[in-house]
């Protein structure tokens, strides 16, 4: 069902935990629906230094978390924004349709987390 | 992944090799149609009217009674439709409870949308069903109540007899999906007041695509599958002849060896279950701790996440399910769980390892190890367990 | 009884070998649930995807469009009930034939009790139908149109192609029972216009109790046996995977033989009719002389008994058949053959033999020489062909 | 399906054929029911001297001729007609349910033959 890459992440995901002191933090999702993400974030000049995640929900929701993580690491935030979740999924040679939605919650997490930086520095 | 362990017995379980055995020549050798009249036909409908026999042995009914369908699913399709359809003049109310399988449910609600009312009876936090509740349920325009006689997710084993007793008291016709029950309950339809009952031989060490449904004398049920003479005219459709070879084997050898079976799967499963609760905190055994099944656990596991948790033990060898097989299409938390009170959020956590006839303590030993292991890691991960340690509620 | 012939195809084949053998581990290794997450439902799946896969190749379809059930009878319930129930707003007529199989028969009449309307059409003596009688039966209430491809009884075959233009013309659903067809005749879905198609693999060397059912998309079409999410939602119940594994296995060889079994096949059965005719005086050819299945001879005996025949062929090791053996509970002369314009005392002297795959060249000789012999004993034994001879009236 | 007794008689029918100018002749049943039986006696002295029948019909109703015409053949008339259809059954190891009505046939033909007889005698 799931590709050997997802497999990976989900066996072993990359940056797993909480940022102590975040610069921005995203949590979406809900435990009612199965799945909640909470990225947090170490930002200096605009560029992601740091980055962990914690996730509730499926093989698939663990799996886009890390892959996500992996993606905006070391990028701008700029560059991390564009990022899409169908990027995610390719990344992670694709997903089963019924679980498309899982990789719109990574996108989402690190979205909020950004903006949340960016609130901050207003 | 070197070792595979089994414990999905609920969603399905393998053909047992005597009951192979027994199936094989219906395949290449003796394959006649037993409608023909020819030697090659009268050889099958011999093996046919045995199978039969063993059947309705197994249930202390008469082999007239016993027609073979293909699966639970289409047993239950036809008890309900047929006696609702049968006997709407009569009335248009039937009582079952919210937590049978999709094949008694979805047929409810297909029925309600052509316009009969349905009664969906509570269960009380540990699954029973109130034999109070179903009485009072009782209107002059009920016709049918359908109560499973023990529970595929949780393994709850309902007062199937008492039900019964109300049933026949009130003339009302009583439907039971034994599909969980063959080979772990002792079963006999007049004992306990059954007028129909529903079976599938996959779940009993038999071929998958072949069941039976038990018809008392007398009930008024038209056929399903419309077409040939099959089965007294009741069910149309050349016989699946190997397949019902292989129920009768299966359920025979599933009645002999029930006590001493049960026996077995008792001590494993309660083992588990003591070693995983005390290992594991934060974990609820869902279902009876006594009235149920006897190769059923049933855990909840607060702040993970079902599949994650069946994906992880997949990787260490270990088949289980979250929710039962047939509806994890959805993905859904389990309509059973939500009905014994949990919240979605512990619902999506639960995990059901069903046990059978191959697995051994060695096995269960193994499981008491890894499983622990893994719902640590999966709550490490978790944003939900920080939360609650730090004294947060739920999102 | 040595030798054993068996002449009987049309009822049931048995399941070759090599079918047999790739559903074995299925029942006994691989015996997981497809809709389980762990590795032993993934497995399982993927057997499943590949026959469905062999499935639709073999009729040039989807895979998304092949819904597996428990033979051709629920194939034909399905389709026939399904299509009427779900478009039952925009009409409530449906177009058949007098000749089809009793699963299609009993189905329009089941819904002629539900206040639909049916119109069996008549076929001409070679059992044809005629496709202008199709076309003018069509009203604005008409929802589908039942036509089978190929008789069972007397092996004619059906004009498909052209109804199905015709059906696609008037917008109106088109489902053909290729029960008998598989294997014979070649199908493509789209180049035939046909919207839903039933087969049975227990026709084509398959087991029994496994079927299918093609549904074109955007086909409106409820479930039939509602439940769990199997079929994509469309047909419930934990499917029959050793069932399924073989019924792709078996279409794909039958395709695949096509050719080369059927000239084998006719030359056999061409061979059979020619030399019992040359040979028994008072008898008649049922069905089409050329539009006939490669395996099917329907010849009708005068002065005799069908069962009285069957028997004795069955004491010389023929196994043969008098109408179809699906109705033969009944022992009512043949709604084909009736259809066909054979009086009943006609009918009843019928006799069908259906080659196969298995049977030889030395085989048919010992038919053709046994055959004669039986008649005519029957014969010596009846009044009514004296009183022929003494140019006497059938009483 | 059919006791051996059944098989017996339907392989090797007993009494097969027509009498020449019989005594008694009956016939029962009609082609279009699928079942006919024609009986011819040679009766003397009200006793059944000689009996041949012809039958059209199915395995049972060609057993139950034959055994019909063993049972009364040799008796007195009277005692003939005495014998049931249930006695024709019996003495075959029985028929199976859907078959009895095919005894019937066989009680029937002889009854009409031996009444035939008496009719011609007055
Ligand atoms: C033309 C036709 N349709 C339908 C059926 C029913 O198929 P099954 O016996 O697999 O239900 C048969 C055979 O019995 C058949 O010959
Ligand atoms: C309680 C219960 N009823 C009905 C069914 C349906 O049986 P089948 O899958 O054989 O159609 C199942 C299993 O899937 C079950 O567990």
């Amino acid at each position: 069902m799931y590709s050997e890459q997802v497999m990976d992440h989900f066996t072993n995901p990359r940056n797993v935990g909480e940022i102590d002191n975040p610069d921005g933090v995203g949590q979406v999702g809900n435990a009612k629906c199965g799945d909640i993400m909470k990225v947090t974030l170490k930002i200096k000049d605009d560029i992601i230094e740091d980055v962990k995640f914690k996730t509730f929900g499926c093989g698939a929701a663990i799996a886009t978390s890390s892959m996500s993580t992996e993606l905006i690491k070391g990028k701008n935030i700029h560059e991390a924004l564009k990022i899409t979740n169908k990027a995610v999924a390719e990344a992670l040679g694709g997903l089963p349709p019924v679980k498309m939605h899982c990789s719109v919650l990574a996108e989402e997490a690190v979205k909020m987390a950004i903006e949340d930086y960016l609130s901050k520095q207003k | 992944m070197e070792q595979r362990i089994y414990l999905d017995h609920a969603a399905t379980t393998y053909t047992k090799p005597e009951v192979l055995e027994e199936m094989l020549p219906y395949f290449t050798k003796a394959y006649g149609n037993p409608s023909s009249v020819h030697s090659f036909g009268r050889e099958a409908r011999r093996a046919l009217d045995k199978a039969r026999k063993r059947t309705a042995e197994a249930l202390k009914a008469d082999p007239v009674e016993i027609y073979f369908t293909s699966g639970g699913s289409e047993a239950d399709n036809w008890a309900i439709k047929g006696v609702a359809l049968a006997n709407k003049n009569k009335g248009d109310h039937i009582i079952t409870t919210s937590i049978e399988h999709p094949a008694v449910l979805d047929t409810c609600r297909y029925l309600e949308k052509e316009g009969f009312k349905v009664t969906y009876l509570p269960v009380d936090q540990y699954g029973m069903v109130s034999v109070k509740d179903v009485e009072k349920a009782i209107t002059d325009k009920t016709i049918l109540i359908s109560v499973m006689m023990a529970n595929n997710e949780i393994g709850t084993i309902q007062p199937i007899k008492e039900i019964g007793q109300i049933a026949k008291e009130h003339k009302v016709y009583f439907h039971t999906d034994a599909v969980q029950a063959i080979g772990s309950i002792p079963i006999d339809v007049n004992d306990l007041n059954v007028d129909l009952l529903s079976l599938s031989a996959h779940k009993f060490y038999g071929p998958n695509g072949v069941g039976a449904l038990y018809i008392r004398k007398g009930v008024k049920i038209g056929p399903y599958i419309h077409g040939g003479a099959q089965e007294r005219n009741k069910r149309a459709g050349t016989e699946n002849l190997a397949g019902i070879i292989g129920l009768g084997k299966a359920i025979e050898l599933a009645v002999e060896n029930m006590e001493k079976n049960n026996k077995k799967l008792i001590g494993m499963r309660d083992r588990l279950i003591k070693e995983i609760m005390s290992k594991v905190e934060y974990t609820r055994l869902n279902g009876h701790p006594e009235k149920r099944l006897p190769g059923n656990v049933n855990l909840s596991f607060e702040f993970i996440e079902g599949e994650a948790l069946l994906l992880s033990l997949d990787l260490k060898g270990i088949a289980g399910s979250s929710g039962s097989a047939c509806t994890s299409g959805s993905l859904d938390p389990s309509h059973v769980l939500l009905a014994i009170g949990l919240s979605h959020e512990i619902a999506h956590g639960s995990l059901r390892l069903t046990l059978g006839d191959d697995n051994t303590d060695q096995e269960i030993d193994y499981v008491i190890e890894v499983l622990p292991e893994i719902v640590n890691r999966l709550r490490e991960m978790s944003p939900l367990f920080a939360q609650d340690k730090g004294g947060l509620e739920y999102v």
